[in-house]
């Protein structure tokens, strides 16, 4: 490497890799001989510092992004009016909520509506913790990362119900009983998506997953599509997000479980949303893309630069769906869980088990393997789906019938009495679904 | 009692103590509520204060194979979660036929 | 045993983000279905009728924007037409065809509107409803280019049209209507029509047998959902309409989706309307002499017209006085309304908000 | 075969076909309405709505129309298939009007009985909940007939100069009375 | 025998809380508190599974206990009537703390009076890996026993709240 470029690696002052920084700080209080915890404290804050400091600037960032993102797809502008193309509405959205007065129902259950806001934006920053940043950059290298990560997501549900619960009001309960329900099933599907990679990558430490994609050149998304598909849906549903927001579906119930929250706890649930947002592409970004490593490039440009820029490239997928999708029904979106996502994800297990089991035991070098479990995982992934849309998919037809044009009136000959609804009044279109 | 019970060390005897004590804290629960989801409420407590002696003893007790307490702490993880799924729907079906949760009136065998 | 949940009545109450106004509808629920539905209208209620009885004809004719606000000029055209059926008035030829394109005009905007706020119901997150607005300012820029106002158009007069058109309108209409609203048609259907989820949410939802519409009295998007062909434009028709050349859509099941449909398929056939109204503009004066204090002979009258909510009459009953003695709206939308019970009654809250929404009401109607 | 327009049918025709069936229901036959005994109105109704030539299965509008000496509820009703429309009226006294409900026979009418109810007053024997549909349940009176908020010499208000600043007039009826005081 | 001050404090301060969370599912009035009260304490086990090296067993606890039997309890408790939602005692209270006290003495002076083998292995490393290999090599029959099992519940868990009607049809 040119002389310059060893100037500036691998010195404490390398900023592809800020654990040199922070080794650094430890040595001099090493050398300083402080006590052994000051060590431990002292790493930990800075660790917990970097990282809020990014979900801080992350959450206000998002909501720009998002809100420019989706004006542009509604051929609108999106904010512009404050500060520079409007960069500054967020801050202006936060600051009114902070100076909002927090109002409190009287039959509020005052314990529980308070907490809720908090327990449901721990476990979106939590998870951010065990994520790796950087080559050895992880805060908490978790060695059960994944399970860890599983575990936090489930926690939110709670959070959320307490929420909707504890505002005693009709509307909040039903989003409250609707977010249950949605988030317990849709972890399932989850945990068995994640499941098929740990399988693959042999670690359920995250680092490690990243050094084994690192080792083998291939990002785990192209070796394993249905596992992205079924973990971007079920998280988009554990994240209230269209197409299925149904805890806070605004045309129906209203708000759902925020509906009785103002000011700075409404500030803190829609900032906890977007936290939310932000960790889970976090996940999906490491897991399937790769975190910090992209093909030779993160020797030049640090780590955590690339890594952000894959949240923020997943992050845009969920404002792509948000904006465009109408929402499902409960009932749909949980037979959906159910009878399409939790099979499809079994299969796939069963698949990946497979192969894993072939490439151990005949030993075959990566180059030859993986290229071609990747066109094997890819056409297993579209044949399921097809094959399942046949198998489970509506019944009504599916394209419409073209409406009927008529040139002149034409009014058939009816009965004047209308037979009762039930008794299952022969209708035009005998086609009728169940 | 000796003197460093409370210092600047985690014995064997700390741990079980707290083991004891949730457990102990389980049994007053599970006694004396009224709801029978209460109830069920203190059973898990009970099965938590088992698991963490279990895991006390991976960690500090001599053993061929340290990790069976972790083995077992999971297997009885297992069975709380299976117990616990059996005994809600027995509640909620109780509830069904008999309009209560409340022990006092669920006391006959067949009604 | 079933399970045991005491019915909970839920308000969707007058504040609500999808009642398209201040409608309520309190639902008595089991769980997440509908047991009972009973609806409290009349917050809008500014009693029109009793009104109208103090003020002279022409002075009546802004109530009938602020009925329907969506669709203004059509309500302005079914009262003037029951008021010269009235008074035996003569309309010119180029009111009449100035009438036909204002109001065809005036059905895309509400039929915009309506697609939108039912998207915006099957919970798509404001999306379709810019494209529909976007497409409805258009419309509406034509209109204030002549009427003045947006919204309370008061143009339609008795006896011929408020204004004459400017100059520059005949260009911006033929821009609109030949190569920038079909593209934007197209569009919905690719957009709209063919999508899965809504498909999923709108398909056997608020179901109306053919039966049931007829002996409900329902009219327009309504009754041809269940698959009877009428329109009144062809059925009884007004301001010349039997002959211009257009079609009328037809659903098959009766539900929301088909309703969706219609609509958007009659914004094509009302574009086929204005595209023949253009080659008939004549010469000639836009309205005839009509005396401020108009005394029609006593007698009544009863005229009705195709709006996009339905079918649309006044009965106006004369005592040869300055003011009319009795003067009744047919309010379309109220009387779509007799049968949301049956429609509603045994889906979940969520189908019930879409069912309202593809019934499209206007609570000015309702109320008046 | 629908007509291409639609025809509204004469009185007379109207009349005289169903005095065929039913003798005494026909009171009198104008050449655009056909006025019906408010007696053996349901009868008559009911034989109009399944009658082969009236064919009246699609009641297009009913409203009341308050003629000081008597209150008229005017229905218009159309056959969709042959496409005619016709008018049928049914006088009711002015000051207790009751007309029989015709919500059994067609749907569409529940709503719009329930706004003649509510605005003019007129109670129809048989409809399944007559309550008011647009003002509040304790409202005093009926809008929309000639004698509410009627001037003290019972003056009909038109259009010649309604007195602005008479005292008696605002305070008059419209003063809502405690609920249970009667109408 | 851990000495180092960083885990002791962590140790005694995760176990208060647990404690204490205990106590108060005990004392709180509300069922619904009740249950998040449990949820806290299921935490703080988990807490105090990570102080003794069990990180494995710990991500577990969160994920089952926290995640999904706390889900349960909601429901349940949700599904009952809203009647019955105080968290009330029945008759047996005080003889349930004597009996408690009396437990909690004879399991102390058993805990202090025998003398444990303390072994001198220090932390474990990661267990996920050797907890894998240990329930396929020695504990290959339970683990299957347990699945079953786990199938097993929740047949019966359908079986018992299956109504009348519902007879599976979508």
């Amino acid at each position: 490497m040119p002389a310059l470029l060893t100037l500036i690696t691998h010195n404490w002052y390398d900023i592809r890799d800020l654990s040199n920084l922070s080794g650094k700080i430890e040595q001099l209080i090493r050398d300083a001989n402080g006590p052994g915890w000051l060590v431990f404290v002292v790493s930990a804050l800075l660790g917990a510092a970097g990282i809020v400091s990014f979900i801080g600037v992350a959450a206000i960032i998002n909501i720009w992004i998002e809100r420019r993102v989706v004006g542009r797809m509604q051929s609108r502008l999106g904010p512009n009016r404050a500060g520079p193309f409007g960069l500054l509405q967020p801050v202006a959205d936060a600051m009114k909520l902070m100076q909002k007065e927090v109002l409190q129902p009287k039959v509020a259950d005052g314990l529980v509506f308070s907490l809720a806001p908090i327990a449901f934006t721990v476990p979106g920053i939590l998870v951010m913790a065990v994520l790796p940043w950087g080559r050895n950059m992880a805060l908490a290298n978790v060695d059960a990362g994944v399970i860890f990560i599983l575990a936090l997501t489930s926690l939110g549900a709670l959070a959320v119900f307490a929420g909707g619960y504890g505002s005693n009001n009709k509307y909040a309960l039903f989003g409250a009983m609707r977010v249950i329900a949605m988030l317990v099933t849709y972890e399932i599907p989850s945990v068995l998506a994640l499941l098929g990679l740990v399988l693959f990558s042999g670690t359920m430490n995250l680092s490690g997953i990243v050094l084994f994609q690192a080792k083998y050149w291939t990002p785990l998304l192209l070796v394993q599509p249905l596992p992205f598909i079924i973990y971007f849906i079920s998280s988009s549903a554990e994240l209230n997000r269209t197409p299925a927001d149904l805890a806070e579906a605004e045309s129906e119930i209203a708000g759902g479980y925020h509906v009785e929250y103002s000011g700075m706890k409404f500030g803190l649930f829609y900032a906890a949303e977007l936290i939310n947002a932000v960790s889970v592409s976090a996940i999906i970004a490491t897991v399937f893309l790769g975190g910090w490593w992209f093909y030779k490039l993160d020797e030049v440009v640090p780590g955590w630069m690339i890594f952000i820029g894959k949240i923020y490239a997943v992050y845009f997928l969920f404002v792509w769906t948000r904006g465009t999708l109408p929402r499902f029904r409960i009932d749909q979106l949980l037979a959906f869980a159910w009878k399409w996502m939790t099979p499809m994800a079994f299969l796939n297990l069963v698949l990946v088990a497979a192969e894993v089991l072939i490439w151990n035991e005949t030993g075959v070098s990566a180059g030859l393997v993986l290229p071609l479990y990747a066109v094997i995982n890819t056409a297993f992934a579209g044949a399921l789906i097809v094959a399942w849309v046949k198998v489970m998919g509506p019944k009504f037809s599916r394209f419409p019938e073209r409406l009927r044009y008529y040139s002149q009136i034409d009014v058939p000959s009816l009965p004047a009495v209308a037979p009762r609804m039930d008794e299952g009044a022969p209708g035009l279109t005998e086609g009728r679904s169940a | 009692m000796p003197p460093d019970l409370l210092l600047a060390a985690i014995r064997l005897e700390h741990v079980l103590v707290l083991g004891a004590l949730l457990f102990s804290i389980g049994i007053l629960i599970a006694l004396s509520k009224r709801n029978a989801v209460g109830v069920l409420m203190g059973v898990e407590l009970m099965l938590n204060a088992v698991n963490v002696t279990l895991i006390a003893f991976a960690r500090f007790v001599v053993s061929p194979r340290p990790l069976d307490g972790q083995v077992f702490a999971i297997f009885v993880i297992t069975v709380a979660a299976a117990e616990a799924a059996v005994a809600l729907a027995l509640a909620v079906a109780v509830y069904r036929h008999r309009e209560t949760v409340n022990i006092d009136e669920i006391d006959l065998l067949r009604w | 045993m079933p399970l045991k949940s005491e019915p909970v009545e839920v308000n969707i109450g007058p504040q609500h983000p999808s009642t398209h106004g201040v409608f309520r509808m309190v639902a008595t629920i089991d769980g997440e279905r509908i047991t009972d539905v009973r609806m409290v209208v009349g917050y809008l209620h500014r009693s029109m009728e009793k009104l109208a009885e103090e003020r002279t004809y022409t002075q009546n004719i802004p109530f009938t924007d602020r009925m329907d606000y969506l669709s203004a000029i059509n309500s302005n055209l079914g009262y003037c037409l029951a008021v010269e059926k009235l008074a035996g008035i003569e309309v010119p030829e180029r009111a009449t065809v100035l009438r036909v394109i204002f109001s065809e005009l005036q059905r895309i905007a509400s039929h915009c509107m309506a697609t939108g706020a039912f998207i915006n119901d099957c919970g798509a997150w404001q999306t379709p409803v810019m494209y529909t607005f976007r497409d409805r300012e258009k419309v509406l820029d034509l209109i204030e280019m002549t009427c003045g106002a947006r919204i309370t158009t008061n143009y339609i007069r008795i006896g011929g049209v408020a204004f004459d058109i400017p100059d520059e309108f005949l260009p911006a209409l033929d821009r609109l209507v030949n190569d920038d609203l079909p593209q934007r048609f197209d569009e919905y259907d690719r957009l709209l029509v063919g999508n899965e989820i809504i498909l999923m949410r709108a398909r056997d939802v608020g179901v109306v047998t053919p039966e049931l519409a007829i002996n409900a009295s329902l009219s327009g998007p309504m009754l041809r959902s269940a698959g009877i062909a009428w329109d009144l434009r062809k059925a009884d028709p007004y301001c010349d309409y039997d002959t211009y050349a257009f079609d009328i859509p037809v659903g098959y099941n009766g539900d929301s989706y088909d309703r969706m449909v219609i609509r958007i398929e009659e914004m094509k056939q009302s574009l086929r309307i204005i595209r023949q109204a253009v080659h008939r503009l004549t010469g000639g004066p836009h309205k005839t002499e009509v005396p401020l204090a108009l005394r029609p002979p006593e007698g009544e009258a009863y005229a009705r017209i195709e709006s996009p909510k339905g079918e649309l009459g006044f009965y106006v009953v004369s005592d040869g006085g300055p003011a009319p003695y009795r003067w009744h709206v047919r309010a379309p939308s109220l009387i779509n309304l007799s049968v949301l019970k049956e429609m509603t009654v045994g889906q979940t809250i969520a189908d019930a908000i879409v069912t309202l929404g593809s019934i499209d009401i206007n609570v000015g109607e309702v109320d008046r | 075969m629908p007509h291409p327009a639609t025809v509204t049918l004469a009185g007379a025709v109207v009349a005289e076909r169903i005095r065929g069936a039913l003798p005494g229901a026909v009171r009198e036959a104008a050449d655009g309405y056909t006025v019906l005994d408010p007696a053996r109105m349901y009868e008559a109704m009911a034989f109009i709505r399944d009658d082969e030539v009236l064919d009246g299965k699609y009641l297009v509008q009913l409203c009341s129309v308050d003629q000081v000496t008597r209150i008229d509820v005017v229905y218009h009703i159309a056959s969709l298939a042959q496409n005619h429309i016709f008018e049928v009226k049914v006088p009711a006294d002015h000051e207790h009007p009751e007309v029989a409900s015709v919500a059994p026979l067609w749907v569409g009418a529940t709503l719009q009985e329930r706004e003649a109810y509510d605005l003019m007053g007129v109670r129809f024997a048989g409809h399944p909940n007559l309550t008011r549909l647009f003002l509040w349940d304790q409202f005093p009176g009926h809008p929309l007939r000639k004698d509410f908020l009627a001037l003290p010499g019972g003056q009909k208000p038109g259009l010649s100069q309604f007195p602005k600043q008479v005292p008696g007039q605002t305070g008059g009826e419209f003063r809502p009375r405690l609920p249970g005081s009667g109408e | 025998m851990i000495t180092d001050t960083g885990i002791v404090v962590a140790f005694y301060v995760i176990g208060i809380t647990t404690v204490a969370s205990a106590l108060m599912v005990a004392a709180v009035r509300d069922l619904i508190h009740a249950v998040l009260f449990l949820v806290l304490s299921f935490v703080g086990v988990a807490g105090i599974y990570v102080v003794l090296s069990a990180d494995f067993v710990a991500v577990a606890q969160i994920l089952i206990y926290a995640g999904a039997i706390s889900v349960l309890l909601v429901f349940a408790v949700m599904l009952t009537p809203a009647g019955d939602r105080r968290n009330s005692e029945t008759a047996f209270r005080a003889p349930a703390a004597v009996l408690a006290g009396l437990v909690l003495a004879v399991t102390v002076f058993v805990i202090y009076d025998t003398n444990w083998r303390i072994a001198s292995h220090g932390q474990f490393g990661a267990t996920a890996a050797s907890l894998g290999r240990a329930f396929f090599k020695p504990y290959i029959v339970p683990f299957e026993v347990a699945s079953v099992l786990l199938v097993a519940a929740m047949v019966g868990a359908i079986a018992l709240t299956q109504e009348e009607g519902e007879d599976g049809a979508a």
